[in-house]
């Protein structure tokens, strides 16, 4: 528990939480400050071909492990399972319609991406090594929890649902994230330790200090969703924000475990269970179910459920997966 | 000079959407049209702004059409199709253009 | 395709009034508006473009505003209120609308 | 509220010719216009989208240039020396201005 | 004077200043050269988060100074105060109305964070010390200047002025570059050396490249305001804009000996009573007084003072503290 | 043989080329991933102003060799003559009309800068030195291919050219590429090995990292020029597309010989005789030849003459200048 403690505080004091907390505020008090969205959107492009790429490395240095095509599995399994958990936890916790928690609940079987980054980088500030492949992992995570959503929607008889249709597929399987994502991971798989040699100074060493820039906008972008959208937050759908991330993560503890992951490897996979997508999801939603609302799963999974994982849930995450692996 | 009367449909639609509204503009026969960045707006939805937006994915776009006035009533049917069930807004206008044959 | 009239109010403004300008349209009730970007232009005070701008403060912006005509006095007064004293244009164009109910 | 009639053009026209056309309005005394940024369109010469330059010299801009009814057939000479030969659009509405003196 | 000539030299023949002329060069020759608006805007966001960090860093590394308050409180009386001298200057120097100089005035009582980034680097490149809360009297520096311009002006009793509201009060204290400054000091101060390391490879050591491609763009803007609005460049109103950064220095110069900063805590002054703002007084300007002239004050902070400061005006500020410390 | 082989293999699977695939694999599959336009801009200002200034430094280290007036008379020379040729071989080998056979030939007159920095980045992973002034060279053959372009059409008697005019001539000499290439060459020669240490954790280390995103956002924007420009690209005109380049580096090849430069100068010639243009040409042949078909010498230049040199020709350029040189 001191452990527990002292691990949050040290992460709460990184430059890189306290970058996403200066956003936090400044939007929340209602600075004009703001990151160019054509430059946030190239830090996300370093950040995930820096994070694919270095997974990639990471599996040509150490080999293919017997348990990476468990672990994928695994994954699209926990990312189309999750939303059916997330979904009853709506139903019991919310008044929410089942348009609306549907839409919800498959924000939470996929990831964000940012969140994994940010494990990544508490466990590498720890010392802490985990599976390369678990970027592989966060890639196959990201769509299945959509077509459950789907079907959540479907199975409940409303013609609401636009559904799926093969173009939708298509954006969905291709979107730009998973593709650079898994892209940027073969890359490094195929060039190994000498590519990652050739550009480390370009996706090492600058790493972290990226990411405070990014997480500085995160905050910024998250305070705004809380200033505009607090109004669909009533206190059970607030709870849920809270409560889901912690249900995901033993989920993706228990996962872990099964799997014979190492130490980072588990700590990471709670991450990915715990943590909410708010760009391929609810872009996906917009097309599929445009009649849920977006204010309410865009508020809570960035407004709420981000900035926990950010700030609580990571060192927690991290300390219960050290405690029971004795890691 | 020389002018012919047309009519110009703005439709401000959800960036999401925008593939699949020209498609169904191609599909209806309508090949010209001119796609607009939009900063923010305000609606029954609500306000946003591009600021305020994780990714493109959520913001918003203008298509703007100019038609000749016979071919007007095909297009609106099959751009509300799309835009129907989404959050947006469709406006006419007349409009004169010199090149008549164009459109 | 059945078509209401409405009118089409397009300012064109100094950014940094931007959200002095939206705050009076929202107490004047007007709810509904987009802003687009401008890139550059060129009027009384001399032209400009955004390429010559060290940041955004000084550039322009375009809020465009589809009102039911028996709005549109009440919402010009609210928006020259703004306006008045700082650079810009207005001006006003019919327009039709397909969902009346909405403006 | 007062208002007085004028005239809209829209130019829809290459990037690389922006300049040239400011210069041939400003050369026709026409000294007042904004122009606005475009994504992407499509028309006789296929389509194309700001994501599929690889500079903004091949892209496309809109001018828009408010102007006082008779001074318009003058503007649309000047303007169509220079788009003549390019791909691009022209169109024209009516619209009404506040403050006529301007234009 | 030899000193400062060949200070002067190198300071010319920098690549930062060279950048800076490159891009003066081909705006004047109207080459096509642009930077774009986001990246501009990125590349002064990576700035000020690096300048404000580095600084908080040194502070917690040498303990808070006594003379921190008092270096505050001296920065925001500077900043209420040049505007008067300023105003003063510009009614002997010039024909300009009321209005006008005043607008003018309140750029001159704030200041131009870049040319302070660029005194520190050449500070640092001349191994000379200065005090890290030098980054707090910048940000201290920005605000007060705005309310004393517009004093000036009711002063004149026009009714003219559209004044303060509560609104405009809020942007000017919470703009976007105010906060970040301020908050990445903070950052800075709360973690410490251990923080710098983690992130120096990314906000120290890139930084004097990122400054060059930054002044480059500085040059074309400041290139095309001057293209644009040498019209408004009567020579009295060009005389001001080198005149008031000496009377600017000077009074910074007295101020910093008062202090008893050291030698680079006094040029850092000297640099900021010099430098004129040309982002956040031309924003509240165009607001609180619509009717100034925008073209007559951006040209001459950006096309003038800036240029001056950054060329001349810098080395000339170093060898003076030097001179007057002994350091 | 066996050494070109083994060098194409090694080119072939570096983090460069291989970003540049995934760009392209993602477009022809019409993934959603793109990298900002701003965001592209910024990167190539970057490599430009790297590229120009490490070539100047190189020239302040190693003195200005004699034969640099006599390269850049070369340069010259083959951008204004290769249009020739590469107009005679279109009139041979496709049917396209006069008029957009010059257009296309201008493109393959002037250069690809990014074909060299790619080129630069293979000679040095290889240790293969070069001349610095080569930068300079590049420069210099940017525009001359436009004038013979437009020559070639006047001789056609047709009235399709609006020809070339003062500013049209003003936009091309002072086109942004240019002026940055040259003016951060200048810069690298007048500050020299000393400017360059101050900046080298900029334009040096990270270096190789920004290739690679700015060749993925090339991969991207060649795989969306291929799939809707493919229409253009009848059997002659795509042959033409990979023999032209063939003929334009021997060529290079032959005059790099002449001069005596260096291994790594002659294979840089070589690299650009055979690379085409595809942003300063297009735009000029919009503004002078707006009949030419755009997305001809688009798709032609872009989606096939520029991935065969990244991909095959490099090595190529690289193995002959080797062996013709025993270097
Ligand atoms: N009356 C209006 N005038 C102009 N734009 C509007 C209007 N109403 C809605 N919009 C635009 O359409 C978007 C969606 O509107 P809504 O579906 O009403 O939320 C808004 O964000 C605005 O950009
Ligand atoms: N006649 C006009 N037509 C279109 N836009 C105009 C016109 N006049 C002014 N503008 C726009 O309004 C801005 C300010 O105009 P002004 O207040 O006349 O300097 C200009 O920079 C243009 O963007
Ligand atoms: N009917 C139209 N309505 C709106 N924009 C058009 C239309 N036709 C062409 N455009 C625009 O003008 C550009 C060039 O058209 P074109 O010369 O027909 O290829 C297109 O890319 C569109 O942006
Ligand atoms: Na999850
Ligand atoms: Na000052
Ligand atoms: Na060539």
């Amino acid at each position: 528990m001191d452990q527990l403690l002292s691990l949050a505080a040290e992460n709460l004091i990184s430059p890189i939480i306290l970058s996403f907390v200066l956003g936090l505020l400044a939007s929340l008090f209602r600075s004009d400050l703001s990151v160019p969205e054509a430059a946030a959107k190239a830090l996300s492009i370093y950040l995930l071909f820096a994070i694919g790429f270095k997974g990639g490395v990471s599996v040509a240095d150490h080999g293919i492990d017997g348990r990476l095509g468990a672990a994928l599995l695994a994954g699209i399994i926990l990312s189309a399972g999750l939303p059916m958990v997330a979904f009853g936890l709506l139903r019991v916790m919310t008044r929410l319609e089942r348009l609306d928690a549907a839409a919800v609940a498959a924000h939470y079987g996929s990831i964000s991406i940012v969140t994994f980054v940010a494990g990544t980088s508490v466990l590498e500030s720890q010392g802490i090594g985990s599976e390369g492949y678990m970027v592989a992992v966060a890639a196959a995570m990201e769509a299945p929890a959509i077509l459950s959503a789907l079907w959540l929607v479907a199975r409940g008889g409303g013609s609401d649902a636009r559904g799926m249709d093969s173009a939708l597929l298509r954006e969905i399987m291709l979107n730009g994230s998973i593709v650079l994502l898994v892209g940027s991971f073969l890359i490094g798989m195929i060039t190994g330790p000498e590519g990652l040699a050739e550009i480390s100074s370009f996706i090492v060493s600058p790493f972290k200090g990226v990411l405070c820039i990014f997480l500085l906008d995160m905050g910024l972008v998250a305070g705004r969703g809380l200033r505009e959208g607090s109004g669909v937050l009533r206190p059970g759908v607030l709870a849920f924000g809270v409560v889901m991330p912690l249900v995901g993560s033993t989920i993706g503890l228990g996962t872990g475990l099964l799997l014979g992951l190492s130490t980072g490897g588990i700590a990471l996979l709670m991450t990915l269970s715990a943590s909410a997508s708010y760009i391929a999801v609810p872009a996906a939603m917009r097309v599929a179910l445009p009649e849920a609302n977006p204010s309410l799963y865009l508020t809570l999974s960035l407004g709420v459920t981000f900035p926990f994982n950010l700030t609580l849930g990571l060192p927690l995450y991290v300390a219960v997966a050290q405690a029971l692996t004795g890691g | 000079m020389q002018t012919h009367k047309a009519k110009r449909v703005a439709i401000i639609i959800e960036a999401v959407m925008e593939s699949r509204l020209t498609k169904a503009l191609n599909d209806a026969g309508v090949t010209g049209y001119t796609i607009l960045p939009v900063l923010g707006g305000s609606g029954r939805s609500g306000s946003w702004n591009r600021a305020g937006q994780v990714s493109r994915a959520s913001g918003m776009v203008q298509v703007v059409c100019i038609i000749r006035p016979d071919r007007l009533d095909k297009m609106l049917e099959a751009a509300f199709a799309v835009v129907e069930r989404h959050i947006g807004v469709v406006s006419i206008q007349d409009c004169e253009v010199v090149r008549a044959e164009r459109f």
